[in-house]
């Protein structure tokens, strides 16, 4: 039997990843795609926790989790598809200003 | 047996999610969080979280990716940005932090003990199973899962009211177009 | 489309599992086809003495639009003539690669020797077999040159794919 | 041996004989839809190769593995092969939860290769990730026609899965579990689950159809406007692997509809007084339900012509959601207030679904098709005087 800790570290690395991937990706999406990535890593850690405490509690707020990054995607490629129509580009640093 | 399972899922999660965050196309970084999330439900099942694992690929694997997939394809997003970096050494830096992190993060997770025997644990999960989560979600749960779905129902109108646009109904007959001017109307 | 619409044309194609086919296995049982249907030529011979209709004056070649005709004509022999008139035709060569089985020649034959009749199986290997001399248009030869061929080596008699009766003008000429 | 092991053996040897009982499927099913369309359409079929034509899958299958496997130059080196892989691993994965008899049937061993709680979700699950293989598909052959029929694939696919799945949510509130098994079971003891879930059959095989991307939702591969769609630029075996994709996922999808509103391996129950023991018997009842379902695909495919796109989308979000919706609302109404054990009320208010929808499918039209040629009675004249369309 893996112990729970393993669970939890792969957590940890998968999370670090996520954040290399938000530092280093240049167009939103890929953002996006990262963010999601550190999402996951959070929903593993609660997974694991809840078969260690024997406690769906935690299963739970998974499945919440889930839900919120269904409605988050929904509305960030919304937002990211009318960037695009108005820049023809999806890549933050030219989204850096205010002006429409 | 199961530290087996363990290590080829771990192998898989990992590679894909190097893919998400190095593949210079974006279609293949998808593709590589696909596999991640894939995994990570094969993971979930076994750390008995059944209804978890087939959420996980109906939702996300089957819904949320197709979709990043679909806005990639539609805006043609696969090419590599080329632009100058604005921190010239911010790749370094977050390859740095990132290991840190990731160091940190493992050093804790293994100094950390299970609170209780696992097979105790297991038998209060029920498999998590659609019932048993379904019971804690509506019953323990239920003005979070009532407030989740106003979010997405919030979302679903948000993002039509964002993409739509607006509609120019044909008339049936055409309007005469002013030329004198010298410019196209509506161009 | 309403679902009662959609039942309707369910019953049409669940009625049509049943049909017979329409399709004919064509080189198995043969097919059927209309007497006016224009295939290769035939030269025709007259019926009680049996010489050749055909003259040797060329007005058929004069009437190809394909100049598919090709005709020599000689004297007759007296003594053993071999059409009624005093010519005949000694080479009479017909290219099916360039016939389009118009029946312009039919047309401008004064006595009715050429005449198209109903094979079409003519596909071959080599274009010199293409070109059907006298010998393989007259009267009496029956089926096409591959065919013949076929038969020949296998040592059956020339089989068509399709039934028809042969019009009037083919006079003489049964299909196997 | 350890005993998981001899267990896991089992389950591997299982899987393989059925994705070879799958395969054969596929090839003969191909002979058969062929033979069959054209009877429908008086004519033979394919009749050459062998008795009756009976070698045809062979010779196909002959073809397809020898032809020359090039790739366009555009295409996405690693993505277009991975693409058909994708789609006929989903297919062949999701029809093991199928129980085809019951447990310890199959010369002792049980009659499917995995059994989970989770059955029915599994199921949707891995038919949900055989988008990939279309979608990826399209997008790895790097043109234009492939990457149209991609994408209106993955948009149709994921707009008619929510129907489905809401379709079947009302049917899994009765059975009060989604193991395929228990379903069997339960049908077994109270009756079919068509019986109780007409409307909620009905909304589930147009799902299915749209799902499996046959006629009259095949829009994929609409051959008229685009080529062949998703297909246009795989050839040779990775072309044959979708069109086992396609086929397997039909058999799926047959199985599927057997299992959970005909019974599933079980057969009428009123035989048994016949020959005792004929409705238990593994295999042969759920192949005839399979048999009939997939004689059904290829009748419809016979006879009904192809939506247009749009059509395609108000019909799957306009009417069929919400009628899913509704159909989930009113047996959750029945299940919660109604007295246990009372089902009869259930096939009547199915039946008025049922029949809501054929007498009003008329007057649906308008949803279906486009608002904007509602409102327009008459066409404008032509500005002037000349007469349109040549001389």
């Amino acid at each position: 039997m893996v112990g729970t800790e393993w669970y939890i570290a792969l957590s940890g690395v998968l999370f670090a990843i996520g954040m290399i991937g938000v530092m280093t990706r240049r167009t939103a999406v890929l953002i996006f795609l990262s963010v999601e990535l550190m999402l996951n890593a959070a929903n593993l850690a609660l997974v694991a926790f809840a078969r260690a405490w024997g406690d769906l509690t935690a299963q739970t707020a998974v499945f919440i989790v889930m839900t919120l990054a269904a409605a988050e995607v929904a509305i960030g490629l919304a937002i990211i598809v009318t960037i695009f129509r108005k820049r023809a580009s999806t890549n933050v640093d030219d989204l850096a200003e205010l002006k429409g | 047996m199961s530290a087996f399972f363990f290590v080829v899922l771990a192998v898989l999660i990992i590679t894909g999610a190097l893919v998400t965050v190095i593949a210079s196309n974006a279609v293949h970084a998808a593709l590589g969080l696909v596999a991640t999330l894939v995994a990570l439900a094969m993971t979930y099942v076994t750390l008995d979280a059944h209804f978890l694992g087939a959420v996980q690929v109906i939702v996300y694997a089957g819904a949320i990716m197709v979709l990043f997939l679909f806005v990639i394809m539609l805006l043609d997003a696969t090419r590599p940005v080329t632009a100058h970096n604005p921190v010239g050494f911010v790749n370094e830096l977050a390859a740095l932090g990132g290991a840190a992190l990731a160091g940190a993060l493992g050093l804790i997770a293994l100094g950390w003990r299970d609170p209780r025997p696992l097979a105790e644990g297991a038998a209060a999960l029920r498999n998590g199973t659609p019932g048993a989560v379904g019971e804690t979600l509506l019953t323990r749960f239920v003005l979070p899962f009532e407030a989740v779905s106003v979010l997405l129902l919030v979302a679903v109108v948000g993002s039509i009211v964002l993409v739509k646009r607006p509609v120019s109904q044909p008339s049936a007959v055409p309007e005469a177009q002013p030329i004198e001017s010298g410019e196209r109307a509506g161009a | 489309m309403g679902v009662l619409e959609i039942a309707k044309g369910m019953g049409v194609t669940l009625g049509k599992l049943f049909q017979k086919p329409v399709t004919v296995s064509y080189p198995e049982s043969r097919a059927q086809i209309k007497p006016r249907f224009r295939g290769r030529h035939f030269l025709t011979r007259h019926p009680g003495t049996g010489l050749e209709k055909c003259i040797g004056c060329s007005l058929c070649a004069a009437a190809c639009p394909a100049y598919a005709i090709y005709v020599e004509a000689a004297e007759n022999d007296p003594a053993a003539p071999v059409s009624p008139g005093e010519r005949y035709a000694k080479v009479y060569e017909i290219n099916m690669l360039r016939c389009i089985f118009c029946g312009m020649c039919e047309e401008a034959c004064p006595t009715g020797a050429v005449v198209l009749g109903n094979e079409f199986e003519m596909a071959d290997f080599r274009y010199a077999d293409f070109v059907y001399g006298k010998e393989d248009m007259l009267v009496g030869q029956p089926g096409t040159k591959p065919q013949r061929r076929e038969a020949a080596r296998l040592g059956k008699p020339v089989r068509s794919g399709f039934e028809v009766t042969p019009r009037a003008e083919l006079e003489g000429v049964k299909y196997q | 041996m350890p005993y998981w092991l001899a267990d896991l053996l089992w389950v591997v040897v299982k899987g393989v004989a059925l994705a070879f009982a799958l395969l054969t499927t596929f090839a003969y099913m191909t002979l058969v839809e062929r033979r069959l369309l054209a009877r429908m359409q008086i004519r033979h079929g394919p009749n050459r190769v062998g008795p009756l034509g009976l070698l045809q899958p062979a010779a196909d299958a002959i073809k397809s593995i020898f032809k020359e496997d090039f790739r366009v130059t555009a295409a996405d080196k690693v993505v277009y092969t991975l693409a058909p892989i994708v789609a006929i691993a989903c297919a062949l994965t999701a029809f093991g939860a199928i129980p085809a008899g019951p447990a310890n049937s199959f010369f002792g061993l049980n009659p499917w290769v995995y059994d989970l709680d989770i059955g029915l979700l599994a199921v949707l699950a891995l038919t949900s990730m055989g988008v990939y293989g279309i979608f990826l598909g399209g997008w790895a052959s790097g043109s234009k026609y492939p990457l149209l029929g991609g994408l209106r694939s993955s948009a149709q696919m994921i707009s008619y899965e929510l129907g489905m799945g809401l379709s079947v949510l009302g049917l899994l509130m009765l059975v009060g579990s989604t193991r395929l098994r228990d379903i069997v079971d339960w049908q077994g003891a109270n009756g079919w689950l068509i019986l109780f879930q007409l409307t909620g059959f009905a909304l589930f095989i147009i799902s299915s159809f749209a799902e499996v991307n046959r006629t009259p939702f095949d829009l994929p591969e609409a051959e008229q406007e685009l080529v062949a769609g998703y297909l246009t630029e795989f050839n040779a075996i990775k072309w044959a692997l979708f069109q086992m994709a396609e086929y397997v996922n039909m058999i799926t999808a047959s199985a599927i509809m057997s299992t959970l509103f005909f019974g599933g391996w079980r057969g009428p129950q009123f035989l048994d007084a016949i020959i005792p023991g004929i409705s238990a018997w593994p295999f042969v009842w759920l192949i005839l339900k399979i048999a009939a379902f997939l004689f059904l695909f290829i009748w419809v495919r016979a006879t009904l012509p192809r939506l247009r796109y749009d059509q395609l989308m108000r019909f799957g979000w306009k009417l069929l959601l919400p009628a899913a919706l509704l159909n989930t609302v009113v047996t959750a109404g029945y299940v919660a207030y109604a007295r246990e054990g009372l089902r009869w009320p259930l096939f009547v208010i199915g039946a008025l679904g049922l029949a809501a929808l054929v007498v009003g499918s008329d007057r649906i039209r308008v949803l279906v098709n486009s608002p904007r040629t509602t409102g327009v009675t008459e066409l404008a004249p032509p500005p002037s005087g000349r007469p349109l369309g040549g001389d």
